[in-house]
């Protein structure tokens, strides 16, 4: 992996340089920021997240092993406590609901960690210590024979400081 | 500016929840004292007297068709046969383990047999029961008849009492399964 | 450092908007930075307070090895008071966790501006409380080692647990509890710990925040999934909060002991969990604005709302409480009636009154604005309310159990000295840990914070200023299919 | 468990029959068995030699005679691998037809006593020692050689607790060849007073009384339900007249304190004590006895006397009793007895042709006195005591303990340590009844056999055969004892010889005919106290023996624990005084007062606040105040005896327990007879300042209208609601009428008032049946699921079984039996003793678990007033046995989270400890509060609260588990005898057989209250039992559908009487 790093201090410089890297097709973009902004996300114009699916689809599976085991449990050894039904599906809502939330849940963190490539086993090229502070930046990811373009329109548009790392 | 590769600490994590799970499953009762096999005081041969003489079980366990306890042979019940069948074999070659019976007959003492099958106190476990119902000794205590020194081959935990009551065993047997069958 | 602007004495009669809860003393994100990772050092005053909270704790671990061993009778109980004070703090610790996930994730979904600064405190009590809540169901038990057989696991008695148990809901729902609110806490925590991984020189802690951060860069992807997950946490924790406390309640609801058994438990018991959270988030926030120079970020105006929020909480118990009573007298059950009369008037009115006078009558103070804005009023009463809520408990627990349907059986209650030692150990564990976290971990969300102050830009035009001075919204929360599909 | 520690002196000697298995076989089921089983290795004793007829693990039944009171009732002992484990009433035997007092059960807590002798103890340097049975013998052959060489031997004193049967006269022929004159036979709770006056009226010392022939009983003081006379056959004949419900007599109790008797009668009329002769001679209408002057005499209303003695006139048959223990106590017996002579009661509800022998050789304690007034003196050389403690039970006052130690030489036969045998010289320990042969007169006509049930738990020795040794080493009388022993001196004198005498022994019971009556002596010397109402004093003082200890109770646990059916207090002694009285002297339930007697005597104990009792007088219970006679100066040695044996005193569990009352009274006895007079002093009641808490089981003594107890009330025209008020009573239930006519419906029809949880359309007679139904709600297709167990067509047919129990409250007297029998069956640990309360930072309280509420007993007996609020003395009392209540739908099962308690498919609501980790939610949610929890280890042997210290443990029920610390406990009702009933039938290839078995608490119960059995089965008892007129659940309105159906009380108005003195209706201002 190699390509260009650009250091910004400036919101609106790094959503210029943006949105010209994107113009120019220069490679693949990542933009750091140490909070979430509109602005980034609007120059980016990704489609919304799939973390929903998992979500989706972790909150079912919960819901249904909830009310199974419960069922199935009692029914494995069917005794007869205080009068009730063997398997009784009112109260197993609790248990449909609970691991409903709770595999619902772990599939969601599954979905935001698979989708974000959390966790990252290396620290890769291209990221810069300043970006949790104040600063936001822009790499790039291109063929050597990119870089010196791709640099000149991050210094265009403002960058602090540009770098080629790989 | 770094670049470096960071490995994650995930294989002792792993280690430590694999470890909890031994010791849990341990802890639930997954492990059983099956396969125990501890000397006894004087060696007693279960085949010698079970295929070679015929004795019947419960001509010894005498209680176990009438009683939830089985009954040990008194000492007395031994000498029966051993005041007069000796440590020595008439060829010569011994007899292991008379002369320790003859020596606590002498002594007026009881045998201080180990216990093997052990189920825990809040079992109870009726013989009779059992007995009266076709089960043979043979399912719960193993081919005793073939062994030199009484081992445990059955695990005697609960789920291993429960299968045979479920009906699951082979051949299979049906009785009630509520904890106060066994427990109270 | 910006002065602070906070309006210590409010002109008379004036209305102040307390949901004004931008943050004008906090100018760059480096200066948040630089504040809030600044409070991340061990000061003399952290260390005495980490001993005390440990020697609490030692306590009360030794007082209850000193149970484990003679057994149960060491404590209080008095047949047929068979739950004494490990139910009550139980109860008592699972309603302070509450107001930690109600101020995360509710008012996050209902886009409450006030929460940004003090939801990190409360999620973190939250978590230490649900930890320590769930220490008391085990420590209750007769045979505390055997705490297990009421998990569903497959074992080779092919026993499973009986699942129209109470207590097996409870198991679920508390422990559903304390992994969903531990994982939102620490999502919520991963682009600080990022932060604070890229500011550390010392290698030992850079490598445990590089650790604990998981790698966590910032980079547009990762914000955009985040905000998605964050959004979804937050929309299951908002009926998982409603839901534990109900199940809680349901310990009781669901006998049917006069005095336990009511159709009002569940909201009943959400709304005193909640109040009582507040209260703790008040006990906790307050020192913590003081000690940590963070009054430009908790703002008096972020009080006010709490505060008000803490009123409305103590309105609904306090009508829950009438309830019950009416209830009491309208279903003409003479043991019902029995129960509350001796609940009040009998021999347990000390207690009752407490909970009466500390639950709905003081917070009635926080209708004037000033004592809302007052914060040594706020943490006097914050004080009161935890009290309160602990007798709110043991009324609903020991009075009941005391005086049930069978005369015969009816009886006096004392704890004896382990069960206070024990109490006081959980607020040790729960000290030791809230002390431990405080000091390792940022209090106020970094990036959040970050995210409601203007960005830096080069050439500031009004639309855009706009958008960032008003911050109420977060800005991922925006994200609809709308906009971007 | 492991055969680890011997007691000290076991008998090792084997190849008899009853030998003990100091080393079980594999039936061991007796330790705490809570958690996994362990790896150590366990060993398998054997028998060398197998005893011919026991079977290991299976029962076997000895037939013997209980010794612990002097009536002799008959027992079967159970034994089980040479271990006695359980009492149970001979179903043989004429007087207790298979019932058996607490005191008789807890024989065995004496039999297995952990601070019994262990073997003889001599003293040397001022301190018993223990010694070797051949040393003892020697010491005490020697002493008896000097004592006749120096020709004092006539001086001697041996003083045996009273018996009947053959040991007297065997006993006075031993003192005989001594040269020694003829024992004092002494029973301190014998009322000599009756006694003598039954010898001059009847010519027996104790005719029997037939309750069930009677229409009006009048007691005057006499407690025939509890500790008076021979209990246990007159509480059955009185249990069976009181069933009669129309035609039952009414029972009029006349004292200064309602006893348990006073407490079941129909009325009471409070005189004061000292004026019961004047109330009888009023009745009799005696010539110049004058109903008003009666009547003021005795504090109460002429016009109460005046309706009795018309009822008195005008009821036939009839029966007054006389049980006063004031100084005149004979005076009214005589007065008594004329009156039933006059009314045609001799021969009808007096029987004396058929007497019960009990009393029949008893001496008078006045007789006792003067012999210990002999010691003071110096006379007398030898002093011989057995199975007596005339220092516990004789007023301090007399000095007794410092007679005895004039004695040159003190000999005590005692099995335990107490107060005399402290100050012996020599112990030479008897065996326990359970250990020895012997005999006892039951009847004028019957004689019941006595054997031992197991080889002796100690070195011990049964006094008549050490009498034998010694006489055999004696030239003189060796010739007169050519019997090796004393079992072969009673066969010998047994027609028919061994053989016949080892039948008689399957029932232990024989035809034989008393001997002669022996005769009280009148003592010149004797001191009568001056008449009670001339004394000077604030209060009259009644002191009356405590029915549960007896004079010797007090070294077991079991009735240490049990509460006084009264007071409900344990493990303490109290002074009841009435409320009003303690509202004046502003006392508070455990406030200490001080009593003290004219002659400047002094007492302190807590107050009791009871509303059975006059303002003017306060009474104390005797039985407890056990202390050393030698506090101060030495210590026994505990050489050779286990750590935590208490030698002095009484032992362990007497020790710190209580006060004597016996400390403030004066030594003086009732002149005609020589009794000692127990009400005969004033005394002066002073606020101490202190506070005892007090040992009580009783949370609120009101039912607050909720109906546990219930009580019909006996009209012309039917039985009505005891607890309506007047003008909403419910119709009168008729006899025949099945309760579902007399339901919700048709008292809403004649629109009156619905009592709650009353009987109503929805009480199912004979009980929901199947639980199968239950189990869906009874709402389920039955067709549709296999529900396994459930199913009534399960191969097991469990679920056609539904075990249910019912309690006639018509019968009940409150006598506590029960609750000992379920102690003693089921394993139950006492948590009172004082040892059982050491912790770190707790100081040794006796009771001092209780004072949280944690007894432990599965059947606890209620005691609820109804009425009498505001300190009036008309007061109903329901006596209300409380068990698990085995709900069809039981609110503790849905909440246990780990099964630890469900339904079997035979009704049963099960306990299953293994699986118990102990939440307690299952007691939070049931509302009878029956679930008992195990605070502490006591039942493990390793805990400091365990609670049957070595030997205590051998009493355990193999068949039940013991209990470990953190569990919750309760009520089975009995499934090991169900258990052991279904294995006996599987053996035999039947079925169980209709009331073929029985649970342990309606086995013992003198009053047959208590019916269990399959209620689904029309064959049973139970079931006919359940569809009563008189049936109702308690808490019907939960709709918990109860396996236990009480059957009401039915209280009886005097004639003329509309309404029953207490309304009760909403009445709850009373309670505490």
């Amino acid at each position: 992996m190699r390509g260009v790093l650009g250091v910004f201090h400036e919101l609106d410089s790094l959503v210029d340089a943006v949105a010209a890297l994107k113009k120019e097709r220069s490679g693949d973009i990542t933009v750091y920021s140490a909070t979430p902004r509109h602005e980034i996300e609007h120059v980016m114009a990704h489609g919304p997240s799939v973390v929903r699916r998992f979500t989706l689809i972790g909150g079912l599976l919960g819901a249904t092993f909830g009310y199974w085991i419960a069922i199935w449990a009692s029914d494995y050894w069917p005794l007869v406590v205080g009068g009730k039904p063997i398997a009784a599906w009112v109260p197993y809502t609790i248990f449909g609901f609970e691991m409903m939330v709770l595999i619902g849940s772990l599939a969601t963190v599954a979905g935001l960690f698979i989708n974000a490539r959390v966790p990252r086993l290396t620290m890769t090229v291209g990221y810069d210590p300043r970006f949790s502070d104040g600063a936001f930046g822009v790499w790039v990811a291109c063929p050597p024979d990119k870089e010196r373009a791709v640099a000149a329109t991050l210094e265009r548009n403002g960058a602090v400081e540009v770098r080629s790392e790989r | 500016m770094t670049t470096t590769m960071r490995k994650w600490a995930a294989i002792p994590g792993l280690l430590a929840l694999a470890a909890a799970a031994v010791v849990l499953s341990a802890y639930s009762g997954a492990s059983s004292d099956e396969g125990r096999d501890i000397e006894q005081p004087l060696p007693f041969p279960h085949p010698v007297h079970v295929k070679t003489l015929a004795m019947n079980c419960m001509y010894c366990h005498f209680a176990a068709g009438k009683s939830p306890d089985p009954g040990l042979p008194a000492v007395a019940t031994c000498m029966g046969c051993h005041i007069t069948v000796g440590p020595k074999k008439p060829d010569g070659s011994a007899r292991p383990g008379v002369a320790t019976l003859q020596e606590f007959w002498k002594k007026g003492q009881p045998i201080p047999w180990v216990r093997i099958h052990k189920v825990p106190d809040y079992v109870q476990f009726p013989h009779m029961r059992h007995v009266n119902a076709g089960v043979s000794c043979q399912t719960c205590h193993g081919q005793v008849q073939d062994m030199q020194r009484v081992t445990q081959v059955a695990s005697l935990n609960m789920g291993w009492c429960v299968q045979c009551h479920l009906g699951e065993s082979n051949p299979p047997f049906k009785a009630r399964y509520d904890c106060s069958t066994c427990h109270y | 450092m910006a002065a602070v602007t906070e309006p210590v004495r409010a002109p008379r009669r004036s209305n102040i908007p307390s949901a004004n809860v931008q943050l004008p003393a906090v100018q760059s994100y480096t200066q948040v930075n630089d504040e809030i990772i600044a409070t991340l050092r061990g000061t003399k005053a952290w260390f005495v307070g980490l001993g005390l909270a440990i020697t609490a704790l030692a306590i009360g671990i030794a007082a209850w090895m000193y149970q484990i061993y003679f057994g149960l009778g060491v404590a209080g109980y008095a047949p047929p008071v068979m739950w004494g004070v490990y139910i009550i703090t139980f109860v008592f610790w699972v309603g302070i966790g509450h107001a930690g996930t109600l101020i995360s994730a509710i008012l996050y979904l209902f886009r409450a501006g006030f929460r940004t600064t003090i939801y990190r405190c409360a999620e973190a009590m939250t978590v230490f409380a649900v930890m320590t809540a769930g220490l008391f169901p085990i420590l209750h038990l007769g045979r505390p080692w055997k705490f297990f057989w009421l998990i569903p696991y497959p074992n080779w008695r092919l026993l499973w647990p009986q699942f129209k148990s109470p207590l097996v809901w409870d198991v679920f729902a508390i422990l559903t509890y304390l992994t969903v609110s531990t994982t939102f806490l620490y999502i919520g925590l991963l682009p600080d710990l990022a932060a604070l991984r890229d500011r550390e020189t010392h290698p030992v802690r850079k490598q445990i925040f590089s650790l604990l951060s998981m790698g966590w860069r910032n980079s547009d992807r990762e914000w955009r999934h985040f905000a998605r997950a964050y959004l979804f946490l937050a929309a299951f924790s908002t009926p998982l909060v409603l839901s534990v406390h109900s199940v809680v309640s349901f310990d009781f609801a669901m006998a049917l002991t006069p005095g336990w058994h009511a159709t009002i438990f569940p909201p009943y018991f959400v709304a005193g969990a909640i109040f009582s959270g507040i209260g703790m988030v008040f006990t906790i926030i307050i020192p913590i604005r003081r000690w940590f120079n963070l009054k430009h970020y908790v703002t008096i105006n972020h009080l006010d709302a709490a505060a008000k929020l803490c009123l409305t909480t103590s309105l609904i118990v306090g009508l829950a409480y009438v309830t019950e009573f009416w209830v009491a007298w309208y279903s003409g059950n003479k043991v019902e009636q029995d129960y509350f009369i001796n609940r009040v008037f009998g021999q347990w009115w000390w207690a009752a009154w407490i909970m009466l006078l500390c639950n709905m009558v003081l917070p009635l103070s926080l209708f004037s604005q000033r004592l809302r804005r007052n914060t040594t009023w706020l943490f006097i009463l914050s004080l009161f309310i935890n009290l309160g809520m602990w007798f709110e408990r043991f009324v609903i627990v020991v009075p009941s159990l005391s005086h049930e349907f069978e005369p015969w059986q009816w009886t006096q209650y004392a704890p004896s000295w382990v069960d206070w030692a024990i109490l006081l150990g959980s607020f040790g564990w729960f000290s030791m840990w809230f002390l431990l976290f405080i000091k390792q971990f940022p209090v106020i969300a970094i990036a959040e914070v970050k995210e409601i102050i203007p960005p830096p830009v080069r050439r500031p035009h009004p639309h855009e200023d706009a958008i960032d001075t008003s911050a109420r919204h977060l800005a991922f929360e925006t994200e609809t299919p709308g906009e971007h599909d | 468990m492991s055969p680890s520690k011997e007691p000290n002196g076991v008998t090792r000697s084997g190849g008899t029959r009853r030998e003990f298995l100091k080393i079980l076989g594999a039936t061991t089921a007796t330790t705490a068995a809570i958690g996994c089983s362990s790896d150590r290795v366990e060993r398998l004793i054997p028998y060398l030699n197998h005893p011919d007829e026991t079977v290991p693990g299976v029962s076997t039944y000895y037939a013997t005679t209980c010794r612990e009171c002097a009536v002799a009732c008959g027992l079967i002992a159970e034994t089980r691998d040479g271990r006695t484990i359980k009492l149970e009433g001979n179903p043989a035997h004429p007087l207790n037809r298979g019932a058996l007092c607490a005191r008789g059960q807890a024989a065995l807590q004496g039999l297995y006593n952990p601070d019994r002798y262990r073997g003889p103890m001599l003293r040397r340097n001022n301190r018993l020692e223990p010694v070797t049975w051949d040393q003892a013998l020697q010491t005490l052959s020697q002493k008896l050689g000097e004592v006749r060489s120096a020709g004092r031997a006539g001086d001697s004193v041996f003083i045996n607790g009273s018996e009947t049967g053959s040991f007297p006269a065997f006993l006075d022929q031993w003192l005989a060849g001594f040269g020694m004159p003829a024992h004092l036979s002494y029973d301190a709770l014998a009322d000599i007073s009756v006694v003598a006056a039954n010898r001059q009226s009847f010519g027996v010392s104790w005719p029997a009384l037939r309750f069930s022939e009677a229409k009006l009983i009048v007691s005057v003081g006499a407690d025939f339900l509890d500790g008076w006379g021979a209990t246990v056959p007159q509480q059955l004949d009185f249990a069976d007249a009181r069933a009669k419900i129309e035609g039952a007599p009414r029972l009029v109790y006349i004292g200064s304190r309602r006893s348990l008797t006073g407490l079941n009668a129909d009325e009471w009329i409070p005189c004061k004590p000292g004026s019961e002769l004047a109330i009888v001679n009023a009745l009799s209408g005696a010539a110049g006895a004058s109903l008003d002057q009666a009547a003021q005499a005795a504090g109460v209303p002429a016009a109460t006397l005046e309706r009795l003695g018309r009822e008195w006139a005008d009821t036939r048959p009839s029966l007054m009793l006389s049980g006063v223990t004031t100084s005149d106590a004979m005076a009214v017996a005589l007065a008594v007895n004329a009156l039933n002579n006059a009314a045609g009661n001799v021969g009808v509800t007096i029987r004396p042709a058929e007497g019960i022998s009990a009393f029949d050789t008893v001496s008078s304690p006045a007789e006792i006195a003067e012999a210990l007034a002999r010691m003071n003196d110096g006379r007398v050389p030898l002093l011989m005591v057995r199975n007596a403690n005339p220092i516990f039970t004789l007023p301090r006052s007399g000095k007794f303990a410092e007679a005895i130690a004039k004695v040159a030489f003190k000999v005590s036969f005692s099995s335990y340590p107490d107060e005399t045998s402290e100050l012996c010289d020599l112990v030479l320990p008897d065996h326990h009844p359970l250990e020895s042969w012997g005999d006892a007169q039951a009847t004028t006509s019957v004689m019941s056999l006595q054997q031992p049930t197991m080889d002796p738990v100690f070195s011990t020795r049964a006094t008549a055969d050490v009498l034998i040794t010694l006489a055999k080493g004696n030239q003189t009388t060796a010739a007169q004892y050519p019997a090796a022993d004393y079992r072969s001196w009673l066969i010998g004198r047994y027609e028919g010889g061994a053989s016949a005498f080892a039948k008689a022994l399957e029932t232990a019971v024989i035809d034989r005919a008393a001997p002669a009556v022996r005769p009280l002596r009148t003592l010149a010397t004797v001191t009568a106290p001056t008449p009670l109402e001339s004394q000077a004093g604030d209060f009259f003082l009644t002191v009356y023996p405590s029915a549960v200890l007896g004079d010797r109770g007090a070294n077991k646990p079991w009735l240490q624990e049990l509460p006084d059916p009264v007071s409900k207090i344990c493990w303490q002694s109290w002074v009841e005084v009435h409320p009003t009285t303690a509202a004046r002297l502003d006392v508070d339930p455990g406030e200490l007062l001080t009593l003290e007697s004219a002659t400047g005597l002094k007492l302190t104990a807590p107050a009791y606040i009871y509303p059975g009792i006059r303002q003017d007088t306060v009474a104390m219970m005797f039985g407890q105040g056990h202390r050393s006679s030698r506090a101060g100066t030495d210590a026994l040695t505990h050489r050779g005896y286990p750590e935590g044996t208490v030698l002095e005193g009484y032992g362990r569990y007497a020790a710190g327990v209580g006060v004597n009352p016996l400390d403030l009274l004066p030594a003086g006895f009732e002149s005609a007879s020589g009794a000692l007079a127990w009400t005969s002093i004033k005394v002066r009641v002073t606020k101490e300042g202190g506070y005892q808490q007090l040992v009580t089981t009783e949370g609120s003594a009101r039912q607050h209208g909720r109906g546990i107890g219930r009580a019909l009330i006996l009209t012309p025209t039917g039985l009505r609601d005891a607890d309506a008020p007047e003008h909403e009573a419910t119709p009168p239930v008729t006899a025949g009428d099945p309760p579902a006519t007399h339901g919700a419906e048709a008292a809403a029809e004649a629109g009156v008032h619905h009592f709650p949880g009353d009987a109503s359309h929805e009480f199912l007679p004979g009980l929901r049946a199947p639980v199968a139904q239950d189990a869906e709600g009874g709402l389920a297709d039955t067709e549709a699921n296999d529900k396994g167990m459930y199913d009534p067509k399960h191969s097991s047919g469990m679920a056609n079984r539904r075990w249910a129990m019912t309690i006639d409250l018509a019968r009940c007297t409150g006598c506590s039996a029960c609750v000992t029998a379920c102690y003693a069956e089921n394993n139950i640990p006492t948590v009172g003793a004082a040892y059982q309360t050491k912790r770190a930072v707790v100081e040794p309280t006796p009771g001092g678990n209780i004072h949280r509420g944690r007894e432990m007993a599965w059947l606890r007996l209620e005691r609820y007033y109804e009425g009498g609020e505001n300190g009036a003395y008309e007061f109903d009392t329901r006596f209300v046995p409380m068990l698990c209540q085995h709900c069809g739908n039981a609110p503790c099962e849905p909440v246990c989270p780990v099964y630890a308690t469900y339904h079997s498919p035979d009704g049963l609501n099960v306990q299953v400890y293994n699986r118990c980790v102990g939440t307690r939610y299952c007691s939070n949610n049931c509302p009878y509060k029956v679930r008992y929890f195990n605070w502490f280890g006591y039942g493990e042997p390793n805990r400091p609260q365990y609670a049957w210290p070595e030997p205590l443990n051998w009493q355990l029920n193999p068949d039940v588990n013991v209990r470990g610390k953190g569990v919750m406990e309760k009520c089975t009702f009995c499934v090991q005898r169900i258990r052991e009933a279904e294995n006996r039938a599987s053996l035999e290839h039947r079925a169980v057989q209709p009331d073929e078995f029985t649970v342990a608490c309606a086995q013992a119960c003198p009053s047959r209250a208590i019916t269990f059995g399959d209620a689904a089965s029309p064959d049973w008892a139970v079931s006919r039992q359940v569809n009563d007129r008189r049936a109702y659940h308690v808490f019907e309105e939960l709709n918990t559908f109860t396996a236990v159906v009480y059957l009401k009380k039915v209280n009886h108005l005097a004639p003329g009487q509309t309404t029953a003195a207490p309304a009760t209706e909403g009445a709850h201002g009373g309670g505490n």
